[in-house]
């Protein structure tokens, strides 16, 4: 049996679920930030398998094109959660709710 | 056959670095399963020949990244651990709802047959994602992309200096 | 030997001002101890070079007609020319009458300049991009930057919060977007426009139809979350609200010029010959973001509230243009031009008010502004009829021309959704007017400078000098697109 | 002639200028001038308006001329939208009301708000709104119509919360405005309904011959759709509460909003896209419906209130709602010569209504008034002429234009009978009120306070009454069955159409000949109630029994009292409660349903960023769904 590219399509589509799943669920920002970075790689994975099937290899350099993208993300993203913990001492967004309605 | 071992196998890991990472009270758990995801999913690229993305996912996610995910988990406290309990009213039905539904939807796609795949596509030979081509492609037709990463690596270096090394002034606080 | 794509300069010359501009700016904060006297210089010469930069594309477009560099990423035509244009004006303006919040930034005002440029850069691409990756790094580029400047004004109350919010989100609707490519990539072996195109328009089935409708679908959720349109608008108040004062109308325009941009250009060419199937899920779209904002906007205390949800409310009278296909492009530039310009400038007020860090703006500190300011709140009151569609200002006139191409286009529901809506709206417009002259109240008074005077007035002179007289920018649009 | 063609069409732009110029110098230099010069300069600016649009209609005098249309600049000609004046005999009509009622109640504020904290803010705002009603009638395209209706919104909504610190007058201004909205969204329709088919707004393409483009199903919903703004705009059932509500602001202000502009825009707007209405027999008759029940229904609520505007109030109501039955009978012509009539008599009775409470004190109790005659001949003199007048008493201006829309009603035959019967049963009540009125507050015994000193009022206040009194008694011989002078004039904007004219021969005896009995009965019998009343009441139970209200003044002995006033008195208060419980409370209550709609949707915005991104993945969820099952 070989495994074709839908098996691995599936795979990210899992990933990204569990990604969002962590987003919804967890209240440590820096965890939701690593639910993110999963899926962008579940997002990875789909365009690599998508890149091999094709025979093309633009789906292998876009994901370059995200790994510099998540990098980028995670250290503004990081900055953030720094700056909110030294002016709070929390890195939990469900206290980050002053602003409603 | 060899190919199924390594799929089944890096994929499995890869789930349960996933799950790890989001299950995990401690957020070094979380941290350590995302890093075995990474790892797993390097196996899988090279498996799919994507070596250049391999070494790169490894180097730069699992080596960079991750290890600025656990310095700033060091920064903020290490022996937080989280309370897991769900506290916003309607969150956790509504999570679990929008997930399952988000889970049963891919599940029908593939299910239904929709997944199977023909390929037509513009190159049929087996790609090979070695630092050559890839860098091939990268400074020649996707030149332009690859400038504009330096932008964004300049975003992301004044953010995080003008954020992490901004001190509130007292007077203004409030 | 790597070969060489087609490299054209005057493609990307306006980005090309402005990221020099950023980096020269950053250079000179970090290096002078005088940067503060320089920063103003070297913000009006960017501009001024970046317009210049427009021209030479103009001149381009007009001798040799569209063209397409870069080994089929970027595109150089009128209609990235104008985006362009609105956005440098929404910069110009932005800067004019928040100045204040780049210099009471002290130290770190440099930075907030720069990253206004890098931001326009990230969203002008957008505009010109032909190529999804291109347009995700565009996207990804304009929305951290605005990331960190909805944080750099971290010493008011609840800046990091709403930096926290819209960080998350917008990096979760990131994450969409890109599945959305890479589905799409998967389903058509193509990343550029013109490759979806061909793909649409013949009947080569690479991929099987679900999983890429699926990938259509998360490509729009992407840019639907960037203008703010329901559901997908819910970061949109906290963000208005919390964001430093003097930043966060740029913030709001920059992301929508960025992405309306975007998604004319997905009507115009990749989804062109699908605007049928992706016509009624827009309209929806639409139809919900009118209604809710409305809704949501009539309840509000807080005036950047009421302006975060008329903003969904705008989004949403956006895409009604875009759900007619490529046929109101006129009509969606000229409505997008008018609206972030009165939004920067109402913001402008706002932060001349409050002050250009503050956090929120209740309807209480608006109260008897009319005696103690007339200027600001008479140039508030025209932004807000002018957001209202009030017939003499540049909205009536966006807001008509959307409605009949809608109209014509087969969506009379539609037209009557947001007519209905736009009734409604004039409610939570008149609502701070009512409070500046028909209420009492003694909160600050405003110290007027002449940058923000001159910005508040160029506003001015745009929504009623459009109102009266759009023909000019009708035609100029007409001509560049027809 | 020629010469003053030319004349016309060179100048006619001063006509929208003079008071625009009026209201920037008064908006710009008004507080620093000492009182009474800000409103010499505003009525000065609005006459000399009036002086150049009269020139202008020499020409057209005669009647038989067509319009001329004067581009002033390009506003948005790809939507055929120019800033263009057409100047045509109806609006000729409109505009001579506008400045010329406008300008005597420019010169009658000068001494009304004499003393008032914002003197030159008021004249601003007045100005502002002529200014805005000239745009609205002179226009040459729907869009600037448009332009102009919003804006009269929008001034009517400043003069009516002139007073803003009283919260009154603040709930008025803003009901008025949402009402308003109710009805600008049937103009919106229509018109963005009329660009689609005709890809133009002009009048010159869209209103010749709509028939070409429309098939009559459209030109029903067009026509619906402009009824539904002309019931906003022109108070009509149900969105009429606003108008009551408006006399909060300075009287004068009411008598503008009241008589010459505001509420005439919506009959107006009827009339001017006659020829859509043309094509629609349904959406005539909708009109024509819309316009009796009002009549009837304000008449009948009329006749329950106190207040010595609210009767006012209620009566123009009414007396709209005639305007609407003449235009709803296709008797356009009819309509617009009612409105110039009730115009002139409308704007007479709230100025003499404001010299009344100004020289009470304040005092806008009917019930405290009284004998007022004596004491403000002027005044009563020029009320009583224009209470005959709107009642309908030949040969005062009111009858003449009431007959003739009554009569082309009946004369339409069939269903409009119908409308013609609920028109004289109106014409009867209006009499009665209208007497009532006026016995209360001019005639009997005086019932004021003791610290009232009633006097005539100053000779500035004055002036404009007896002109508009004369105005009154004379305006209606423009057209007499004899000599049909106006609808003459009137006919080249009507030309593609079929106008319904009124009935000829014996049968127009006969109906007028009705229409004067009722009248004549319904004065008769207001004043038998309310004089007899008086005495009968005086002698027997003292006057404190008087001053404590004239709706148990119903309970006077004999015959008509028992039988016919007590359930009319019955009638009219249970329709005022129903008029203030049901039909305000539904406005009223829709705009808080919209509020509560808001409110409700509050909590999900709930300020925890996991509950966006619950909202955020279901709103994608959905859409992907969406996508799937329809296939890109």
């Amino acid at each position: 049996m070989t495994v074709g590219p839908a098996w691995y399509m599936l795979l990210a589509a899992g990933l990204f679920v569990i990604g969002i799943a962590g987003v919804l669920t967890r209240r440590n920002a820096l965890i939701m930030f690593m639910s993110i970075e999963l899926m962008l790689n579940a997002v990875n994975l789909t365009f690599i398998a998508a890149g091999t099937a094709l025979g093309d290899l633009s789906g292998q350099v876009a994901v370059f094109f995200v790994l510099v993208v998540a990098a980028a993300e995670v250290v503004v993203g990081l900055a953030i959660v720094v700056a909110v913990y030294r002016r709070r001492g929390t890195a939990n967004v469900d206290e980050l709710s002053e602003m409603s309605g | 056959m060899s190919e199924l071992v390594i799929f089944v196998v890096a994929g499995a890991g890869a789930l349960a670095g996933a799950l790890t990472l989001i299950l995990a009270k401690h957020p070094v758990y979380s941290a350590l399963g995302m890093l075995g995801t990474l790892f797993s999913l390097a196996v899988l690229y090279v498996s799919q020949l994507a070596h250049f993305v391999a070494a790169v996912q490894v180097v730069v996610y699992a080596g960079a990244i991750m290890t600025l995910f656990l310095f700033v988990i060091m920064l903020i406290g290490v022996d937080q651990v989280e309370d897991t309990s769900e506290t916003i009213r309607g969150q956790r039905v509504g999570a679990i709802g929008v997930v399952a539904a988000f889970a049963i939807l891919s599940g029908y796609l593939w299910l239904s047959g929709i997944f199977s795949w023909e390929v037509v596509g513009t190159g049929t030979e087996p790609v090979n994602g070695s630092i050559e081509a890839t860098g091939q492609l990268l400074f020649a037709e996707w030149v332009l992309p690859f400038e504009v990463t330096s932008l964004l690596l300049i975003v992301a270096s004044v953010g995080a200096v003008g954020l992490a090394l901004f001190k509130p002034r007292k007077a203004e606080d409030e | 030997m790597v070969e060489t794509p087609e490299i054209s300069l005057v493609a990307i010359l306006p980005e090309l001002a402005l990221t020099v501009g950023a980096v020269v700016v950053l250079m000179v904060a970090v290096s002078s101890r005088r940067a503060a006297t320089y920063l103003p210089w070297i913000a009006g010469l960017t501009v001024a070079a970046t317009g210049a930069g427009l021209i030479a594309q103009y001149n381009d477009v007009a001798a040799n007609g569209f063209s397409v560099s870069y080994a089929g990423m970027i595109v150089l035509d009128n209609q990235g020319i104008v985006i362009r244009t609105v956005m440098l004006a929404a910069i110009a303006v932005a800067l004019l009458v928040g100045w204040r919040y780049v210099t009471g930034l002290g130290t770190r005002g440099g930075e907030a300049l720069s990253l206004v440029f890098l931001s326009a850069v990230g969203f002008m691409l957008m505009a010109s991009s032909i190529h999804f990756m291109l347009l995700f790094l565009g996207l990804e580029v304009g929305s951290i930057s605005l990331y960190v400047l909805a944080a750099l004004g971290q010493r008011a109350k609840r800046a990091d919060e709403a930096a926290m919010k819209y960080f998350l989100l917008g990096s979760v609707a990131s994450a969409i977007f890109l599945y959305g490519v890479a589905l799409l990539y998967a389903g058509t072996g193509s990343l550029t426009y013109l490759g979806v195109f061909e793909f649409f328009s013949g009947d080569t089935l690479v991929f099987s139809d679900g999983l890429l409708s699926a990938g259509v679908a998360l490509l729009f959720v992407g840019l639907l979350f960037k203008i703010a349109a329901a559901p997908f608008h819910s970061w949109a108040p906290d963000v208005y609200q919390g964001a430093p004062a003097g930043i966060v109308g740029y913030m709001g325009a920059a992301a929508k010029i960025g992405a309306i941009a975007a998604l004319l250009r997905f009507v115009q060419v990749p989804f062109q010959s699908v605007i049928e199937s992706i016509q009624v899920p827009l309209a929806a779209v639409a139809a919900f973001s009118v209604v809710l904002g409305t809704l949501y906007a009539i309840v509000q205390q807080d005036l950047r509230r009421v302006l975060a949800y008329s903003g969904v409310s705008h989004a949403g009278f956006l895409l009604m243009g875009i759900a007619t296909g490529g046929v109101a492009e006129v009509q969606v530039l000229f409505y997008l031009a008018t609206y972030v310009l009165v939004l920067v400038g109402a913001f402008g007020i706002v932060s001349l008010l409050e002050g250009s860090g503050s956090a929120g703006s209740p309807i209480e500190n608006w109260k008897g502004l009319g005696r103690r300011s007339p200027f600001l709140a008479w140039s508030l009151t025209v932004f807000m009829l002018g957001m209202a569609g009030m017939p003499a200002t540049a909205g009536f006139i966006g807001k008509f021309g959307i409605f009949t191409r809608a109209w014509s286009g087969d969506l009379e529901w539609l037209v009557i959704v947001g007519l209905l809506a736009s009734v409604a709206a004039f409610f939570f417009y008149l609502r701070v007017v009512v409070a500046m002259f028909f209420e009492d109240g003694d909160g600050k008074t405003p110290k007027l400078g002449w940058p923000a005077g001159i910005g508040i007035g160029l506003t001015l002179v745009i929504t009623v000098g459009l109102g009266l007289y759009p023909t000019p920018l009708l035609d100029v649009l007409t001509a560049a697109l027809g | 002639m020629d010469q003053l063609v030319t004349f016309a069409e060179q100048w006619i732009w001063l006509v929208i200028a003079l008071p625009l110029a009026g209201f920037v110098f008064n908006h710009f230099l008004g507080s620093r001038l000492p009182e009474p010069l800000a409103g010499v300069i505003a009525t000065l600016a609005s006459g000399s308006a009036f002086v150049v649009a009269l020139v202008a209609a020499l020409p057209w005098i005669d009647g038989g001329r067509h319009g001329v249309t004067v581009e002033l600049w390009d506003w948005m000609p790809s939507i055929g939208a120019e800033f263009e004046i057409l100047w045509d005999p109806l609006s000729i009509a409109m505009t001579l009301l506008v400045t010329g009622v406008g300008t005597l109640i420019h010169l009658y504020s000068v001494g009304y708000m004499h003393g008032d904290g914002r003197f030159s803010r008021y004249f601003t705002y007045l100005n502002l709104f002529a200014t805005s009603m000239l745009i609205l009638v002179l226009a040459n395209n729907f869009a600037m119509v448009f332009l102009g209706w919003e804006a009269v919104g929008m001034c009517s909504y400043l003069l009516i919360s002139f007073w803003y610190t009283k919260p009154v007058a603040a709930e008025a201004g803003k009901k008025a405005f949402v009402v308003n909205r109710i009805g600008d969204f049937g103009f919106i329709l229509g018109l963005v309904a009329v660009f689609a088919f005709f890809g133009t707004m002009s009048f010159d393409e869209v209103l010749v011959e709509p028939g070409a483009v429309l098939d009559q199903n459209w030109a029903t919903a067009i026509g619906i759709a402009f009824l539904v703004a002309a019931i906003g705009k022109s108070a009509q059932i149900p969105l009429y509460v606003w108008l009551p509500d408006a006399m909060a602001g300075p009287t004068p202000a009411s008598a503008l909003i009241h008589a010459a502009t505001m509420v005439t825009a919506g009959v107006y707007l009827i009339a001017r896209s006659a020829a859509i209405f043309d094509l629609s027999e349904t959406a005539l008759m909708a009109v024509a419906t819309v316009g009796a029940l009002t009549a009837l229904w304000a008449a009948i609520i009329a006749m329950g209130q106190n207040d010595i505007k609210g009767v006012l109030a209620y009566s123009t109501i009414s007396q709209l709602g005639y305007m609407v039955v003449g235009v709803g009978s296709a008797a356009f012509t009819a309509g617009i010569f009612h409105l110039i009539t009730h115009g002139v008599f409308k704007a007479l009775l709230f100025l003499g209504a404001g010299s009344v409470i100004h020289s009470m004190g304040d005092e806008q109790d009917m019930r405290k008034m009284g004998g007022l005659l004596k004491k403000m001949p002027v005044t009563g003199w020029t009320m009583a002429v224009a209470t005959l007048a709107i009642a309908g008493i030949p040969p005062l201006a009111g009858f003449w234009s009431k007959d003739e829309i009554l009569s082309a009603a009946f004369n339409r035959g069939g269903y409009y009978q119908f409308i013609w019967a609920l028109g004289i049963i109106t014409a009867v009540l209006t009499a009665f009120y209208m007497t009532r009125w006026f016995v209360l507050v001019f005639l009997g015994e005086p019932r004021w306070d003791s610290d009232a000193h009633p006097h005539e009022s100053p000779g500035v206040m004055t002036l404009p009454l007896v002109l508009l009194a004369v105005g009154a008694a004379v305006i209606g011989v423009i057209n007499t069955p004899w000599r049909l002078g106006f609808e003459h004039f009137l006919e080249p904007s009507f030309e593609s159409i079929h106008l319904q004219h009124a009935a000829e021969g014996t049968i127009a005896w006969v109906i007028a000949g009705i229409a004067t009995i009722g009248a004549i009965a319904g004065v008769a019998f207001g004043y038998l109630t309310y004089r007899n009343r008086e005495r009968k009441e005086r002698f027997e139970r003292g006057a404190s029994r008087l001053l404590s209200g004239a709706e148990r003044g119903f309970g006077v002995d004999g015959f008509y009292g028992k039988r016919v006033v007590a359930p009319l008195a019955a009638t009219a208060e249970a329709s005022a409660r129903f008029d203030s419980k049901v039909v305000d409370g539904a406005v009223n209550g829709l705009a808080a349903l919209v509020a509560k709609a808001g409110t409700a949707l509050q909590p999900l915005q709930s300020g925890f960023v996991r509950s966006y991104g619950v909202g955020l993945v279901a709103g994608t969820l959905v859409l992907v769904v969406w996508f799937v099952m329809r296939g890109v």
